[in-house]
């Protein structure tokens, strides 16, 4: 139950952060955006192996952190024009 | 018994090692298709009596059928293998020294790949795996059209990598549909089960499956992709293109339609469809200027022979769109060979520029005469079995609408006959400009092609070589319930 | 990829580097099963052959009980902070008329180590009301949500001071 | 015990999680943003994830390496993304009191010689 | 509510296809075209994972002692999935490359402008 | 065997000769003259002999090759083979400078290797197979001079394949209504298939053989090929090549559809015979009203071919003893007679440097006085004078209209051989008679190596003028082959029961008529004895372009009957091609270039399965 | 007028589309085949994960196959965007020194690259007990270089060195897949014992093949980004 209601407030973060991504308005706001939606997601994933009491999603949830990190950076140099 | 698993793995390990021999010499990776190549003719050459005695289903990872992936070798499997390694060894030797593009590592790995890919469709049994093995194939072409980096070739590679990766998603959704339906991806076990089915859906998974493998296969109106691909891409490719790879896709198709789906409703539509793919490619070759889009058009066309004939879908009409199938691998393969040293020597792509070129080089123009007219259905070369067989097949079933078809067909063949004669009679009998510094070439580029006019010539006069092979895979492609109960029959 | 310049004590930089893919391979299987074991220490090899240019430069030499006590130190110090960075960014954020003054303003550091920099950087940024928006020697561009003052004494007193005595005992 | 402590923890977490989407919504300028979502979700994130640690203690360890790693990569993304703002030149909220960053034009030719 | 809820999947899987293939059909740009591809490719994947999905069934790792074979989903799309999220990387790994080529021959990303070959 | 051994020598020759060349020059031309030499002996050898052998099995198809030599296969086998060894003979001095020899004796003699392996053939497949090797041999050597040549050959391929195509078509239906192709075992299964079905295969045939022997409407290739051929090669063409066409029709129309089953085709006047002579006497009329308009010689004789062939047409339409007999025997005759005509200009050019144009020619009959004389027989054979060959078969097929009681076609025949005279005299006048043009002072006969065939050729039209009944014996086995009565002959040409012909009562008249003519020409005030460098005619300079009197001989003529005398197929053909250009040309434009439109295609395909399926409920 | 046609074209697609989902309805139990893996896959192959066993032996040839594909990208791709020597000095002379990242960053990515890689290693050797995988584990280890790209544009890796990796773990498939044939007669038949289920050491070859692709797939995508982001200039 507990978890119910954590997944419906993160669902609610989620949603306010996919505006902001939909919305913009530069570039890097949307990317701001999607960072904040990863950050949430690593940790509703971890929440949601809590819930269905399985293990494996850690490592989902520690393989999403690495590649979504990674990612932003990428945005982030290619948006300085670093790349 | 040799274990025809072999026929992917030699290819793929000499593949992926290329770099490492690369380590030793760099001289030595063009030599490594070769060898990997003729490995894989000798296995199938002793394969084939083998086969036609009885089929082999050989699993992979040793579990029974359904349940793992197989290799079925049947004789329409052994025979395209000992098609593509073969065409593949005598391009390859050719390669050895067309390829001089740096980095020639690269090609020489792509190119054994792409060969592995297509001997993989042939044989697997797996219709997810046969998606696998489509993508190797295709992913390969891609970049071997590219290959050359300039304007047309990345241009020609782009715009195939678009319209075949909308072919293999089509591939890759009538799969999941299937899957979702039958739960089994075996292609033995899935045709034991259409009946089952619903009919509309079954229609529509196979209408994705028979547009993902029509592109590969260029069937009008799937075939934009071909002229530029084939045109731009270095001739050694082209040659694979036109005499292996899509004939792949042609396989894909008849595999579906006959073997797995049993959709015989669709077949006149079929033949219909390889007519109108042979007069659009034949009207289209006829206006060309560049040879190796002549060629390329004119594979299209051959293309819609080949269709029509197993649209024909009487065991003569099966066999006889096979034996097309070998007949314009071998003459397209050489032409393509041909065309592409004699542009290499002229410097030039346009027709007009091989003006002359019969007295500077005899041999490639000979062989150039000889692909086309075995490609225009002349005795005594091979294209005048299939043409003969093609023309008989459509007039025994005795339906009038094959009576048409067929005329039609043999007026395309009449456009066909006019643009390569004028072709041939300008390598020989028309004064050139530039060509007073080209010379014939020699070795590793002539071999190939002299093979392959002697062999388009030994089967024009001794069709028997190869009949009684083509006979038993007419009667694979024909025959579901034979290839069900060879794959599923043990379980 | 980048030779590391300093060609100072080889093996202890890649030893550091061992233990610490070690250690780690141990947390991440939360296991002290012998396969595991051994694989770990296979791979943390392997890895560190790869990695060890990059991930230190002094190796063991220089680290210190004292440096390690400060390092322990400073976690509860810098927790802290964030925690009231967070408050006070969740009193704005829920706050109706968002009470913000926003600006970049420009601290000085005299750490020297990438390292202590990096830590410093971040440390900042999770903290109240800043973001470390560039380093360029010594000096570090803030945005600060809150501006206090403009002045860069000023600011790296309030901004980064309290990071700063830790971190430059621990990367002396 | 350990169940409660868990949940709280987590809840707290979730709580910061949510201020932070909150904060990115609500913010005028990405800087703020940023401010906002680095601070909020990284500690939330943090704490979410040991409180599940703290639920499943046999998961503890793992747990900690995931935290660890949103804590110590966060702010460098975020840092990362604000300096990738400015450099592609967005503009600071016009209620900003001070852009030292604009004085401080070196900042690209500084760092040629940056080390 | 149930309804949709079965369909949801479908309808986001055929959407994305279909969203594709609109992307390949109408969009010049050629960066467009290719990432047109990637929803194709996308929407495939979540098609394949739809088919294998048995409702309240778990993921079929037996990491632990509870989990019952009758109680868990189909394994085979999972794998087909990854097979294909790695050709269609590949695929796109080399689009980019041909792109970036031929836009250094072309300088200009627009398809209806790239008409070197046709007839 | 000795069949197989004369194709094997036949083909083999012609790999061997090509391969010798490029060793040595001399040995590859006796190496070519032997080669044909071998082939008439053998082939000689087989007279009247009756073979069948099976020679290749096609198991696939359930079939196999086989060969036969019946006096039909061996009448035109000797014509193929003389002519062939003729050509090859006199193409040794004539082909001296020109490039590329090995490959053109070693066509040479291919061509005539095909044109042996199919009149030798015995069932439909072989005489395919060799067909089509001949039909893209010819192409080649027709193309072999390049320039003009190679539009003539490309012409004449196009042509060619379409005939091809409908002989195939005609075979392949036979093939599936009788599982055979053997020409015996047709013959007799045909007798009980519908006159429908027998009609669709003669049409197909006419359409495959015919196109060949240039009938009208399917002419057009053969002015502009045998113009440009090489000269020795035109006379293979002219002389045998074209006229396979007619062992076709032969064969198919008598050896195997037989006359019971022709005489069934057609109601009334839409009888297949009929139909069939009306197409000969178009031919004739066109082929020798437009070779009257001909400044070229080649094309000129080239246009006679067509007549010609309409003349054997003529003949053989009617399926009666006499008009066979006569049909066939004019093939032979005009074989010999216009080779013999193509070696005569190709003698000229060979002296003059090339030179065609009539209005260029001119006096050449004292430098080259044997070439003249096989000139004159030769025209004589081609009018039909009487004592030439000409004569005896023309007088068949008169001789055939008028007791099939056709009057209007023997007008016609009439008619083109008034026509033929015309155009032939200007053909032997503009080389020979007349001024000789100062650049060809020099001109001297040609060598032995050329003089040789000709004259052959020239004594083979006397004798066969003279003494008919030699080669009517071999046509009479021929109709006896075919189970129609046979047509019997003497010596001097046939007894009276079937139509009187005695060489020696036309000789006497001709001599009395000669005498009497020389007594008039030699008794004229009017004709004077003009220097052959005369350029002046009545004292008045003459432009150079009017140099010879006879420059632009029949502009009267054309004036009159020129528009009307345009080769409207032709045109048809040029109209068609360049329509179906300009629509090939919109064909291709679908491979727009554009990648979305591509898409598309693919797109719209799918949806096209799916509607149907869905919409329609199709397949 | 394109947009049009292609509408409907899509709209007829889709009805297509209805037609078939609606005869594989979502969250049903429609396995048949895969019951087999289900019930006998850890016995057989001793991979707890089932998807494992299915990726890596009975569906071990695809597995084969799609690394072949990736192979075949990064080959293709280096075909495609080679440079002659030459000219590419003349490109790294031209380039930009206001490009470097930040301090924070190269330092970050400095400390984490060594990390990161570790996890890729832990994600493709447990592959048969984790959702993870030789790909999964590829991925991140690319993931980890393209980080430290990102960090220090300039720098390359050794392309020779890679491919040779490449290779050689390639080479390592099918070389198993051929101990296979050569032991059960099945070409990537699991010949190796299979140990206790959810320990490390068990499955057969399942882990050593994951071992192989993990390090091809690091290094394929590698390359992959490493021409991308050196060409695309
Ligand atoms: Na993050
Ligand atoms: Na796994």
């Amino acid at each position: 139950m507990t978890l119910m209601i954590f997944f419906g407030v993160i669902i609610i973060a989620v949603i306010l952060a996919l505006i902001r991504a939909v919305k913009g308005p530069t570039a890097p706001d949307r990317v701001v955006g999607v960072d904040i939606m990863v950050t949430i997601t690593v940790a509703l994933m971890v929440l949601l192996g809590i819930f269905f009491k399985r293990r494996i999603y850690l490592d989902v949830s520690l393989i999403y952190a690495v590649l979504s990190f990674v990612g932003v950076i990428a945005v982030a140099r290619y948006l300085d024009k670093g790349l | 018994m040799v274990n025809p698993s072999l026929l992917i793995a030699v290819p793929l390990a000499f593949a992926f090692s290329i770099p490492l021999f690369g380590l030793v010499s760099k001289k030595i990776g063009k030599y490594i298709p070769v060898v990997a190549l003729l490995i894989n003719v000798g296995i199938s050459f002793i394969l084939i009596p083998q086969i036609l005695k009885k089929p082999a289903v050989v699993s992979i990872g040793g579990w029974s059928p359904p349940f793992c992936i197989n290799l079925v070798v049947g004789p329409l499997g052994v025979f395209l293998v000992t098609l593509i390694s073969s065409i593949g060894l005598l391009v390859a030797i050719y390669a050895i020294s067309y390829i001089k593009e740096e980095p020639t590592e690269k090609y020489h790995m792509l190119f054994l790949l792409l060969i592995t890919g297509a001997t993989g469709i042939v044989l697997t049994g797996d219709i997810f795996n046969l998606f696998v093995f489509f993508e190797i194939l295709c992913i390969s072409s891609y970049a071997l059209v590219a290959y050359n980096k300039d304007k047309e070739g990345t241009e020609a590679a782009m715009k195939y990598l678009i319209q075949g990766s909308v072919g293999s998603s089509f591939v890759l959704i009538g799969i999941a549909l299937l899957y979702g339906m039958f739960g089994t991806l075996n292609m033995a076990d899935i045709a034991s089960r259409v009946t089952s089915a619903d009919p509309t859906f079954l229609f529509i998974s196979l209408a994705f499956l028979i547009t993902g493998f029509g592109i590969e296969a260029a069937v009008f109106p799937l075939n934009a992709w071909l002229p530029d691909a084939h045109s731009s891409a270095p001739s050694s490719i082209s040659a694979i293109l036109s005499g292996i790879a899509i004939k792949t896709g042609v396989y894909g198709v008849a595999r579906m339609i006959y073997t797995i789906f049993n959709a015989d409703g669709i077949l006149t539509f079929i033949a219909f469809l390889g007519l109108l793919t042979l007069l659009i490619g034949e009207m289209s070759a006829f206006r060309q200027n560049d040879i190796k889009r002549l060629l390329a058009y004119s594979s299209i066309g051959q293309i819609g022979l080949i269709v029509f004939a197993l649209g024909i879908a009487t065991s003569l009409g099966v066999f006889a769109g096979l034996f097309q199938i070998v007949s314009h691998a071998l003459a397209k393969a050489l032409l393509f060979l041909a065309a592409g040293y004699m542009i290499y020597r002229v410097g030039s792509k346009s027709i007009d520029s091989l003006s002359g070129l019969g007295r500077k080089m005899p041999l490639t123009s000979f062989a150039f005469t000889i692909g086309s007219f075995s490609l225009i259905g002349l005795p005594p070369f091979a294209g005048f079995i299939s043409k003969f067989s093609i023309v008989y097949a459509a007039i025994q079933v005795k339906k009038p609408i094959f009576l048409v078809f067929v005329v039609i067909a043999l007026i395309a063949t009449v456009i066909e006959a006019g643009y390569f004669f004028k072709v041939v009679q300008n390598l020989y009998f028309k004064e050139g400009k530039n060509v007073d510094n080209v010379t014939e070439t020699s070795g590793y580029i002539i071999v190939p092609m002299i093979i392959l006019v002697i062999s388009i010539i030994v089967i024009g006069i001794h069709p028997q070589f190869i009949t009684g092979l083509l006979k038993g895979a007419a009667g694979e492609l024909l025959g579901r319930t034979g290839y069900i109960g060879w794959v599923l029959g043990g379980s | 990829m980048r030779k590391c310049q300093k060609n100072s004590n080889k093996m202890g930089r890649y030893t550091l580097t061992l233990i610490s893919l070690f250690i780690l391979w141990i947390l991440l299987t939360s296991t002290l099963a012998w396969e595991e074991l051994i694989t770990g220490l296979v791979f943390s090899a392997l890895i560190a052959l790869f990695g060890y240019s990059y991930f230190t430069e002094k190796g063991f030499s220089g680290i210190t009980l004292k440096k390690i006590a400060y390092f322990l130190l400073y976690i509860p110090v810098f927790f802290w902070e964030m925690v009231k960075a967070n408050f006070d960014v969740a009193y704005r954020v829920v706050h109706p008329k968002m009470p913000i003054r926003p600006g970049i303003v420009q601290i000085k550091t005299n750490l020297k180590s990438d390292v202590a920099k990096l830590i410093l950087g971040n440390s900042i940024t999770l903290t109240p009301g800043t973001l470390t928006i560039e380093i360029v020697k010594d000096n570090l561009l803030i945005h600060w949500i809150n501006v206090k003052s403009e002045d860069v004494k000023k600011a790296t007193e309030i901004i980064g001071a309290r990071f700063e005595k830790y971190l430059r005992v621990i990367f002396k | 015990m350990n169940q409660i402590i868990g949940y709280i923890v987590m809840g707290v977490g979730v709580a910061f999680l949510f201020l932070g989407a909150l904060g990115v919504f609500r913010f005028p300028d990405v800087y703020n943003r940023l401010q906002a979502g680095t601070k909020c979700t990284t500690l939330g994130a943090f704490l979410s994830i040991i409180g599940a640690g703290i639920v499943e203690p046999t998961w503890f360890l793992k747990c900690l390496i995931i935290a660890v790693f949103i804590l110590f990569t966060n702010p460098i993304s975020a840092h990362a993304l604000a300096r990738a703002s400015y450099k592609s030149g967005v503009k600071l909220w016009d209620k900003s009191v001070v852009d030292k960053c604009k004085d401080f034009e070196e900042c690209a030719k500084a760092q040629e010689d940056d080390k | 509510m149930s309804g949709i809820y079965n369909w949801m999947y479908y309808i986001a899987s055929g959407g994305l296809i279909l969203i594709g293939l609109y992307i390949v059909l109408v969009k010049t740009n050629l960066i467009k075209i290719v990432i047109g591809l990637n929803f194709i490719d996308t929407g495939i994947n979540i098609l394949l994972i739809c088919i294998g999905y048995v409702r309240g069934r778990t993921a079929p790792i037996f990491s632990r002692p509870g989990i019952s074979p009758a109680n868990v989903v189909d394994p085979v799309p999972q794998a087909l999935v990854l097979t294909a999220i790695v050709i269609g990387v590949a695929v796109l790994a080399l689009a980019l490359s041909i792109v970036i080529k031929v836009y250094q021959h072309n300088k200009t990303l627009n398809v209806t402008k790239i008409k070197g070959l046709k007839w | 065997m000795q069949l197989i051994t004369i194709l094997i020598v036949a083909f083999l020759g012609a790999g061997i000769v090509y391969l010798i060349g490029k060793i040595s020059g001399k040995a590859r031309d006796i190496l070519a003259v032997l080669a044909s030499l071998i082939v008439v002996i053998l082939v000689s050898l087989a007279y009247n002999q009756k073979i069948y052998t099976s020679f290749y099995p096609l198991p696939f198809l359930n079939l196999s090759l086989t060969l036969r030599i019946d006096p039909l296969s061996w009448f035109f086998a000797i014509a193929v083979a003389g002519i062939g060894f003729l050509s090859i003979l006199f193409s040794l001095e004539y082909m001296k400078h020109y490039q590329k020899l090995d490959f053109y004796y070693s066509m040479m003699l291919f061509v005539n290797a095909g044109m042996l392996g199919v009149v030798l053939s015995a069932d439909f497949l072989s005489l395919y197979i060799f067909w089509e090797i001949m039909s893209w041999s010819t192409y080649l050597l027709i193309s072999y001079k390049g320039g003009k040549a190679v539009g003539a050959g490309l012409k004449y391929i196009v042509m060619s394949t379409v005939g091809s195509i409908a002989m195939l078509f005609a075979i392949v239906s036979l093939y599936t209504s009788y599982g055979t192709l053997e020409f015996s075992s047709l013959a007799s299964l045909l007798q009980t298939a519908s006159s429908g079905y027998i009609l669709f295969l003669l049409i197909m045939f006419i359409i495959g053989f015919g196109i060949k022997n240039a009938i009208w409407p399917l002419h057009t290739w053969l002015p502009d090929a045998h113009a440009e051929a090489v000269s020795p090669f035109s006379a293979v063409l002219s002389g045998i090549l074209v006229r396979i066409g007619i062992y076709g029709f032969v064969l198919v129309m008598y050896s195997i559809v037989g006359l019971n089953l022709l005489h069934k085709l057609g109601y009334g006047l839409l009888n297949f015979n009929y139909i069939l002579c009306w197409i000969g006497a178009i031919s004739i009329i066109i082929g020798t009203f437009i070779a009257l308009l001909q400044d070229d010689d080649k094309r000129l004789l080239a246009w006679h071919a067509i007549g010609q062939g309409g003349y054997m047409i003529l003949g053989i339409s009617f399926g009666t003893t006499l008009g066979i007999a006569g049909g066939i025997f004019h093939t032979l005759n005009h074989c010999i007679y216009i080779a013999l005509l193509f070696l005569v200009t190709g003698a000229v050019e060979y002296r003059t440097g090339g030179v065609r144009d009539l209005n260029q020619l001119g006096g050449l009959i004292k430098k080259m006085p044997v070439t003249f004389i096989g000139g004159l027989i030769g025209i004589s054979g081609l009018i039909g004078i009487p004592l030439t060959n000409g004569f005896v078969s023309k007088w068949l097929i008169y001789k055939t209209l008028i007791m099939e009681k056709h009057p209007f076609l023997a007008f016609v025949a009439l008619i083109g051989t008034w026509g033929t005279i015309l155009s032939v005299y200007k053909f032997l006048h503009n080389i020979f008679l007349g001024q000789l043009p100062e650049k060809y002072k020099d001109v001297k006969e040609v060598p032995w190596a050329m003089r040789l065939p000709m004259i052959i050729l020239t004594s083979v039209i006397i004798l066969f003028g003279i003494l008919p009944g030699i080669p009517l014996n071999v046509i009479s086995g021929i109709e006896r082959s075919f189970g129609i009565k046979p047509l019997s002959t003497i010596i001097f040409g046939m007894p009276r029961e079937i139509g009187e012909l005695n060489i020696i009562n036309i000789l006497a008249a001709i001599v009395v008529a000669g005498v009497f003519i020389y007594l008039i020409f030699s008794l004229s005030t009017r004709s004077r004895r003009v220097n052959q460098y005369d350029n002046y005619a009545a004292g008045s300079f003459i432009p150079k372009d009017k140099y010879q009197y006879s420059v632009r001989f029949y502009d009267p003529v054309y004036r009159i009957i020129g528009p009307y005398l345009r080769d409207v197929v032709d045109d048809f053909y040029y109209w068609l091609v360049e329509k179906s250009k300009s629509f090939f040309q919109g064909v291709r434009q679908i491979y727009t270039g554009n990648v979305n439109t591509y898409a598309l295609y693919i797109l719209l395909f799918l949806a096209f399965l799916i509607i149907t399926k869905i919409g329609w409920g199709l397949w | 007028m394109r947009r049009i046609v292609s509408i409907i074209i899509l709209i007829i697609i889709a009805v297509g589309f209805i037609f078939a989902f609606s005869k594989i309805p979502f969250g049903k139990d429609k396995i048949n085949v895969a019951n087999y893996y289900i019930k006998k896959g850890i016995k057989q192959t001793g991979a707890v994960n089932i998807v494992t066993s299915v990726v890596l032996n009975y569906r071990g040839f695809d597995t084969l196959g799609e690394v072949t594909v990736l192979f075949i990208a990064a080959v293709g791709l280096g075909a495609v965007l080679f440079v002659e020597r030459k000219i590419q000095k003349n490109m790294d002379d031209k380039e930009d020194k206001t490009k470097r990242a930040s301090l924070i960053l190269r330092t970050g990515s400095r400390l984490l690259f060594p990390l990161i890689l570790l996890f890729g290693a832990y994600i493709f050797v447990h592959g048969h007990l984790t959702p993870g995988g030789g790909f999964q584990g590829g991925a991140i280890i690319a993931s980890g270089f393209l980080l430290m790209y990102l960090a220090f544009p300039k720098q390359r890796i050794n392309k020779k060195t890679s491919g040779l990796a490449e290779s050689l773990s390639g080479l390592i498939f099918v070389g198993i897949g051929l101990l296979g044939l050569v032991f059960s007669g099945y070409f990537l038949t699991n010949f190796l014992p299979k140990g206790i289920p959810n320990t490390l050491f068990s499955a057969g070859i399942i882990p050593i093949i994951y071992i192989a692709i993990g390090f091809k797939v690091g290094f394929e995508l590698t390359g992959i980004i490493d021409d991308l982001l050196e060409r695309s200039r």
